[in-house]
């Protein structure tokens, strides 16, 4: 027998004489010929449960998860409580499927709901979805949102918002026909200057990133008030982290808030499963891509939940959705719910507070050695940029012989920005951990 | 069932959950200057670990999953999740990996990638995969992006239609449209196959492509297939296969093979990896060689047994996703393919196959069975054959649940009037498929001689039938504090 | 809700769960000759692994635990079990190591035990641990023995009766017979302590020692405890403290100080690893100096910063179980301490304490309150104050399901008649004290004004009450194939 | 606030209140001052869960628990199929307690009513109860039952019985008067002319336990009729594994059946926990320890379990109970229970069946070697013992440094064994094991 198929010979005589076929090939007569696979698939040979186990063991240690991690750079490693993976491992959660039937999905349908209202309370908007892909696809989301509302078709993007983030705006407004353009930075803020003489009225919106691809906290509101004065939407990326302690892009007048829901408990998974998170002021309720859950009644009139405003999906507007978004991230935002639940607002700032004495620190520390030099003057969150005399790839290899992951290497992406390292410092950071980093930085070059 | 409070109503000043450690570095003179700190803080609920572990686990209960009971959600594929995978999913050296990891570092994991992006090859017929796109409709919209970006490519502007069968799924009008796409239907023949008179009419220089799903969401197999391709390709379209229903064909047909260019699949589907209450899944993308400069970036290549990310393709439509996909589920995935083997994975379509044709046949008494071909792995009813009047297919779907069972897909697709999509699966057995079939003709006799249990139903599940026009009419989507 | 089948009734031949690897080794010449062969199968189910988790998800289902609601069941101290707890009980490192692993590769299970020794020395004011007994009415054998092992070691071979309080647990007077003790019962004064008197006259040279749990079942401190030791300690006899209620005393007063000579712990109570439903647990067992010879083997030893077993005790009592005890059940209540702390524990049982008080104070309205003192970390009721004709305390636990709370201990300690122990723990906030509260006062007008209610009940549990009777006369033990 | 108490302050001021009493001091005012403990005890300060997991992780790594294991002697690392963890970490099993309260408890009563079940189908008894603490404690309260059964206070023990049950049966007889009387081996095999010699009519019971201690099957037809003959009882220990394979004790003629379940299903763990099994002819059911769980119906007429036999027991009995035991292993019973379930017989038999291949090739290999050979000449069940003429304890380090646990060293508990290590081989250990293990073994001494 094959794994997973309880179906026995027998059963599978008497099913086919049930239905009146002489084969299970006869099922599938209609299937031309010439385009039937006439060979085995070429695939390994099946492994037992426990030749699987060891296969991936194995595997699994080829990867380095146990170095000493400061990079950070859109994935971010945070403490996650014991509890969060004793209850997204609750089989009738994981595998069940979106609730359309909402009579026997009660569970995962309020915790969304539950998601909802934290994401309102962390961003200050009126109305969330139960999320989508990750933060990224939620900034090009929002981009179409903001299309869609203003009936412009421009973008500007400061380059200190992420480089991923970046591409995939770029990636989603190419092939619909939305303009992408980029403003500068300086200071490793958003160059106000810049950024207004790009706007106009073709602008239908601005992404701004806060704390932004370089660990700084952009002056949003500013920005922002330039982005309303020429009609254009302000889309706020923000990091739920953050949110513990820094105001909430409601506050600071963002009209879409977006952004990556990873730090909320879901581990780093080598990029995803992630969320994204959306939320955005009531006037543009309907306009929101994605599910949605709204709290209704039974026939009895107790309370319940469904999936709710559902003429702005896909499976029932088609092609005039609001967007084609159908599968979501449902279980990560529920590890979000869980998250914030144990974390409550005193735990999540807490984190946050240690982020910044952490990082505060390791800035300071590391600025303290000679060759090593803070990039930019702006506060920062959880991650700062340090700009080195020698190599910041030399500097890496030898951090990585003593087991440390060194900050991410900025050249990538910004050719300017050459021997500049991000680096990351989160609570699991400890300073045995900061000091033994700025040890090995301050050894002399071999 | 008592109903559960919001978490936020069991929140009180003072409680909290978990302990967080001081800080251990020394106070800061610097710091992130107030003018930047939020003046409220959010009403994030304060609650204790017992409250919190009490309140999900409560919920959990409310719901119901595979691992509870039958799931045959016609077009979702809901088969059992090996319990392997999960713990494979959970070891410290795949969680644990940061996703900018010095590639030196990230061997196992893209080991995964690339074999997973060989498997995938081999099994669709494709020549080349992404593996970045976070579910099906995402892999549409990558599918969609290299379409256009192909047509553009070879500076064909003029392809602004897609083709779409009237039985398609939302996603595909929806990714057409989001692409600026003039979205074309295409007609379903008696057979429940492509009218191929109308195809023939539509598909012309201004075709981008067709979308199809085949089998397709009637659970048929479309036998016109080749003759379709060669319409398409003829007219310089792109054939776009959704990939869905690739849980009929596994190692018997090959998307590949019958003239598709993309296709999409959906590991949370064919591939067993759970459905998470609504995601994640996992969309890759397959093209065959002319698409392959197309692609998103990254892709994984190898050399001297070394992996390694290849940025360096101009003409990739660039990033659909942060990092590289949902690394997790497609590792789940790539479990499962190497659990089942080349044999497995056939005799998973043609059990699929075999289990839905058996209960086809078991109902087709009475329920109508508009199209009457051996179908694959999944098959659509359309409502039932005697009822009392204003029985609704929503009814019966209802009164499924009273027995534990998660309906079919209902009213979909939209050409089968109150329609019952039916997909069993090859995970459940002979006497779970046995016992739906006498619970559905049980249902079908109380339409006729109980039809009150019908239209109340379902009567003891956690809340009864649930007003989905109040929901949307006012809408209230967060709680409040009052 | 639906009866769920036995697995063995999902039994099918030719399904199979696991699969299993072949043979990789050369087919042997030499095996097990045929003679030794079982000649029939063991009739096991033949199951699918879809079959196994439905079948056990569904089950659990049907169980109340911890998690899924209040659960004051007097004596248990059912508190919340730590979910780090279970997390690092599950580290490979722990799990995956043999018993007879050399001492060279055990250092890190090794140090939990040797300070877990440390740690409940410090808590209970004893001067050495064994962790070997499996569970409290383990320990209490275990402690019996020693005792016995003592006056024997001393050629004193008279002492044959072990005195015990009439509200003693059962394991108590159980563990001294199996050992061949008379059991001399002590009868209660009306502080519900033990009357002095009484054990002035029972007290002599034939008592090998004094049981006692303190606080006592009645969930009251004994406030003659120094006097009550110097009377058995001056006839001679041993004092064993039965730490089921250590709970509430926890650095506040210490069984050591309080003058006993021997002590066990259920860390399934007190330090907060789960129940399993039944089991595991664990027994530790501390005693004074004087009986440190005597405790059971291997002691863990410490020199130059390595751990190593002690065998070489020849006054042991020998081994009480295989290998060292329940390690795991060990490790996650020495992962508790650890949580706590010396104030954490302060605390939890000032709290456990608190809450019991909280509770007791807001019931005796409507219902008996047979010792009107500040109670413990529980308190005794004893039954209803004002109620309709044979409605009975059993009518009151049963009804308390309706609500999902499980119901306190019943008719325990059987000095108290109906009577209903209630233990909240310091795990469970305000909330749940009051909505019990509520619940309860419910019940008790339900008792007068809806007897029929309390009689019928449960109504909404997955069976409705039980017929125990039936099953003790017509014992139907196991499944039988028909 | 402290973890895992959700008292707030305020909370604990208002039920002060509520008591009436003025401080939590005043709740403790009945113990009487001279036995308060006026200091803090001393304990490490208190390691928030981050710091928790840390410490525990790094503790866990001291152990060699990845060391290639070859020693069972009593605990056996067996594949342990991933559906076990899935399960018993459902928290409504493993939060839950006995139960008592059979209404709420339907899940965990059943379970033990399947484990019972199955448990009577590997042992051919008719009766199992639902776990003791484990093998020993098994074998322990099977003598009593005897004692109780034949009014005799005797019990014969074979030195082929395991050391560590003998020791802990002795332990029990002794604190109780039941005088025990060890017997002589040969072969690896209970010496039965021995053991008729020893046999009279004190003879309560003769403890037998196969495969035995060495791995040896005993011929237990033949040593039972001797047992009988003298009326005493007779206790076979069995391994539950063997039992996939090997006659049961029931046909073999043995009255009570008992053994260690841990094989089953359950990590090693240092040691525990696992469960004793035990099992009787139905004459004996009501002198049999522990809980049972019998089938019933409730006021509908619904089938139903709960506790029953009740009269047994230490809280119905008290001093004249069956056994005092209380709690018991019901978590690893319902482990062995899925573990039998996900295995049915055909798996039971195919793991005992790769355990016999696998070790007879090992046992052949090794002997092979010049310097070993096999001690004992009977056919035996995943463990055979080896004699060499190097010192055992050298041939053990010699495997550590690379990375193996060799046989278990024999002169521990038989001086008569020096040099003679017990080797254990399961299902999991492959041949590319052995064959290292083998060539390891092979080489010239250092
Ligand atoms: C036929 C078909 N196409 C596309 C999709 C969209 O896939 P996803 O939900 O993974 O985005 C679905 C999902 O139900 C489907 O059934
Ligand atoms: C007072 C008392 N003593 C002893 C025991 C026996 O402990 P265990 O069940 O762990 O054997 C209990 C258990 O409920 C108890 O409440």
């Amino acid at each position: 027998m094959h794994p997973y198929i309880p179906i026995t010979e027998v059963d599978r005589e008497e099913m086919l004489a049930s239905i009146g076929a002489g084969s299970i090939e006869e099922l599938f007569e209609d299937i031309p010929e010439v385009i039937r696979l006439g060979r085995k698939l070429e695939l390994p040979d099946r492994k037992p449960e426990m030749e699987l186990r060891n296969y991936f063991r194995e595997l699994s240690m080829k990867n380095g998860s146990d170095y000493l991690c400061f990079r950070g750079a859109g994935a971010y490693r945070h403490y996650i409580p014991s509890i969060i993976g004793h209850i997204v491992s609750r089989s009738e959660f994981y595998t069940a499927y979106t609730p359309y039937q909402p009579e026997v999905s009660q569970g995962i349908l309020q915790a969304i709901f539950e998601y909802q209202t934290m994401i309102c309370e962390l961003t200050g908007m009126d109305v969330s979805n139960a999320s989508v892909y990750d933060g990224a696809t939620a900034a090009a989301e929002a981009v179409f949102m903001a299309a869609d509302i203003t009936g412009r078709s421009k973008v500007l993007l400061p380059l200190s918002v992420s480089p991923d983030v970046r591409r995939v705006i770029s990636t989603y407004c190419k092939a619909s026909g939305i303009e992408v353009v980029e403003a500068a930075y300086s200071q490793g803020l958003t160059d106000i200057n810049d950024l207004k003489s790009k706007l106009d009225s073709e602008t239908a919106a601005v992404v701004v990133q806060s704390p932004n691809f370089f660990g700084c906290i952009e002056p949003c509101r500013e920005l922002f008030e330039s982005v309303h004065a020429s009609g254009a939407a302000a889309v706020m990326h923000a990091d739920p982290i953050s949110l513990g302690m820094l105001e909430s892009p409601a506050e600071l007048g963002a009209d879409i808030a977006v952004g990556d829901g990873q730090p909320l408990g879901n581990p780093l998974n080598f990029g995803g499963p992630y969320l994204g998170f959306m939320a955005v002021r009531e006037k543009h309720m309907r306009r929101l891509p994605g599910r949605i859950v709204g709290e209704t009644v039974d026939r009895h009139a107790n309370r319940g939940f469904v999936l709710t405003l559902q003429a702005r999906e896909q499976h029932i507007r088609r092609e005039k959705a609001s967007s084609n978004i159908c599968t979501n991230q449902a279980l990560n935002a529920l590890t979000a719910a869980v998250y914030l639940s144990i974390m409550g607002s005193k735990g999540l700032k807490k984190v946050a507070e240690l982020c910044m004495q952490k990082s505060y620190y390791a800035a300071q520390v590391i600025a303290g050695i000679s060759k090593y030099s803070l990039a930019f003057g702006s506060p920062f969150f959880r991650e700062f940029v340090v700009k080195s005399s020698s190599k910041a790839g030399d500097i890496n290899l030898k951090l990585m012989e003593q087991n440390i992951i060194g900050g991410y290497e900025l050249e990538n992406d910004y050719p300017e920005l050459k021997n500049h390292m991000l680096f990351c410092v989160t609570e699991i950071i400890s300073k045995k951990d900061i000091d033994n980093l700025v040890n090995i930085l301050g050894r002399r070059g071999r | 069932m008592e109903r559960i409070e919001l978490i936020f109503d069991r929140s009180r000043e003072g409680k909290q959950g978990v302990v967080l450690p001081g800080s251990d570095v020394p106070e800061q003179a610097l710091r992130i200057p107030d003018e930047y700190m939020r003046r409220e803080e959010p009403l994030l609920p304060e609650v204790s670990e017992t409250d919190v572990v009490r309140h999900f686990t409560a919920l959990s209960r409310k719901n119901h999953g595979v691992d509870t009971g039958f799931y045959p959600l016609g077009s979702c594929t809901m088969k059992y999740n090996p319990k392997i995978n999960e713990d494979i999913a959970q070891l410290d050296g795949f969680t644990g990996l940061h996703p900018c990891s010095p590639e030196e570092l990230s061997q196992g994991s893209l080991e995964v990638l690339y074999n997973m992006d060989k498997f995938l090859v081999e099994i669709t017929g494709m020549d080349r995969m992404s593996l970045q796109p976070a579910a099906g409709a995402h892999g549409e919209l990558t599918g969609a992006m290299i379409i256009k970006a192909y047509h553009e490519s070879r500076g064909d502007y003029k392809r602004d239609k897609i083709i779409i069968p009237d039985s398609a799924h939302g996603t595909n009008p929806a990714t057409a449209s989001m692409l600026g796409y003039k979205v074309i239907e295409v007609r379903s023949d008696s057979r429940g196959g492509i009218d191929l008179q109308h195809l023939k009419e539509i598909a012309g220089q201004d075709t981008a492509g067709l979308m199809l799903t085949n089998p397709n969401t009637l659970g048929l197999f479309d036998e016109n297939i080749i003759e379709i391709c060669r319409i398409v390709h003829d007219a310089g379209g792109l054939l776009y296969y959704d990939g869905a229903n690739l849980n009929a064909v596994m190692g018997i047909s090959r998307p590949g093979d019958m003239g598709f260019d993309i296709v999409h699949l959906n590991l949370h589907k064919t591939f067993s990896t759970p459905h998470g209450g609504g995601g994640p899944g996992s969309g890759p993308v397959g093209v065959k060689k002319k698409l392959e400069p197309f692609l998103p970036v990254p892709l994984i290549e190898k050399r001297n047994s070394r992996y390694f990310f290849d940025y360096d393709r101009p003409q990739s439509i660039g990033k659909v996703k942060m990092f590289y996909g949902n690394f997790q589920v497609i590792l789940k995935a790539y479990a499962y393919i190497l659990a089942m083997g080349a044999e497995g994975l056939k005799k998973a379509s043609e059990t699929a196959v075999l289990n839905a044709n058996y209960i086809m046949r078991k109902l087709e008494d009475k329920y109508n069975l508009p199209y009457n071909r051996n179908c694959k792995h999944e098959f659509v009813l359309s409502g039932l054959k005697d009822k009392k009047d204003g029985i609704t297919t929503m009814d019966v779907a209802k009164r499924l649940l009273d027995w534990g069972i998660h309906p079919p897909t209902v009213y979909f697709p939209l050409i089968v009037k109150d329609a019952l999509m039916i997909e069993p699966t090859e995970t459940e057995s002979k006497e779970t498929l046995d016992r739906f079939v006498e619970i559905m003709k049980g249902i079908a006799k109380e339409a006729v001689e109980s039809d009150q249990l019908l239209r109340e139903a379902p009567h003891i599940t956690p809340v009864r039938r649930l007003d989905e026009v109040q929901a949307a009419r006012k809408p209230i989507l967060r709680w409040k504090a009052d």
